[in-house]
């Protein structure tokens, strides 16, 4: 078992495991983040999906998240796995848990750690769908990156 | 020597996922312009990139044993 | 395995249970919130908790939780799981996962849970300390309830 | 006859979580009066209560059948 607070895996994810590792006498509150591979976006069937990672940057970024939610949240507590390789409908690709002794806190600490996590962190999702592939850029302004988009013809929606 | 890391589809777009070249002490953007001209088919000029881990500017120098990546946009979570 | 959303049990809560009851093809986020029996509150330390609910009304009142969300964020699915019993510190009183297409909302209707929780759902925390005990009332406003604090020079603040 | 039920604090202060009584088409007031009278021990005056599980309030009439139920302030969670 892992001592780590901050992983990246190629099998899938223990929330529990996730979870231990934030116990604390002090919490009064625990909140866990997963990220699961919908099936439908905007119309569009995804099959499946491949993530990506640098991962020794990806964990120094981890790392920088937790350090930030220090200074902001003293008592909180953050531990995050992210998943890659092949991942299919409802798989989990990512687990966040924060704990701290009260629940405000706790949720604040939680989406300010996945929101910094689509900023800063190095990981990239490929997404297979009926009629193609691409490597999703930037969703934080769903600019799709590269031009390699299955025809709009090809949509389900 | 220095290390250039790609990923997502840099890398299926020169079908490698890592570089060693003899490069060293040039800047991050000269090594943008040197990977475009002897990969054409790569376009770097917006392209983040990460020197030994962490997020570089283009007139960072690169120095020899030191790890360049560049970082597409990304998309996890 | 039980199959409702809805539970009050008397025995540990398995969170993984409460998380699956909320997968869903069409889910990109789970949000898990999980009420922990902390030690220190405001400087007094507590020993162990017991709860007690009206078991009916309870469920009643996180089927109407559920619809409350439901009227807010009609993708938003939810299952709730509170103990009851004899608690000791760091154990779970309460599980709420959320799952939704997408993590805002994930967060928000898990969060709504939790306040009208603690609002309309009969449950009442009995709290032991070393020099006393007392059912607690009303967090919402910290107004202790009934009279009946340890005095304060018993603080080991 | 309808059926009473007392938590939390309540329940300690009489020594019962339940009682049946023979007193239908009572207000929920009335009947708070009543069981102040049974028990001066309790206050019941603010308490919140529910009839049949759905939270009451004080002009309501119980009906023979019903269960009227004390709530204290909660503090679940």
């Amino acid at each position: 078992m892992s001592t780590s607070f901050f992983e990246i895996v190629d099998k899938p994810i223990d929330v529990e495991e996730v979870r231990k590792k934030v116990v604390s006498r002090n919490a009064g509150a625990i909140t866990i983040f997963i990220g699961t591979v919908r099936e439908m976006t905007k119309g569009k069937r995804t099959l499946h999906l491949e993530y990506q990672a640098y991962p020794e940057m990806a964990i120094k970024m981890f790392e920088q998240i937790s350090k930030e939610i220090q200074e902001k949240w003293p008592e909180a507590i953050v531990a995050i796995t992210h998943r890659v390789g092949h991942l299919e409908i409802t798989d989990i690709a990512v687990v966040i848990a924060v704990s701290s002794p009260h629940r405000k806190i706790a949720y604040m600490a939680n989406e300010y750690a996945i929101d910094r996590i689509k900023q800063i962190v190095p990981i990239w999702k490929k997404e297979y769908w009926e009629d193609g592939t691409e490597w999703i850029g930037d969703q934080l302004e769903n600019v799709p990156y590269p031009k390699n988009l299955p025809s709009e013809e090809g949509d389900r929606s | 020597m220095i290390n250039i890391l790609l990923f997502a589809h840099l890398q299926e777009a020169i079908g490698q996922s890592q570089l060693k070249v003899d490069l060293s002490d040039y800047t991050v953007g000269q090594l943008k312009e040197w990977m475009e001209n002897q990969y054409p088919q790569l376009s770097l000029q917006n392209m983040m990139t990460a020197v030994n881990e962490e997020f570089a500017t283009d007139d960072m120098i690169v120095k020899d044993g030191d790890t360049l990546a560049f970082i597409p946009p990304i998309s996890g979570g």
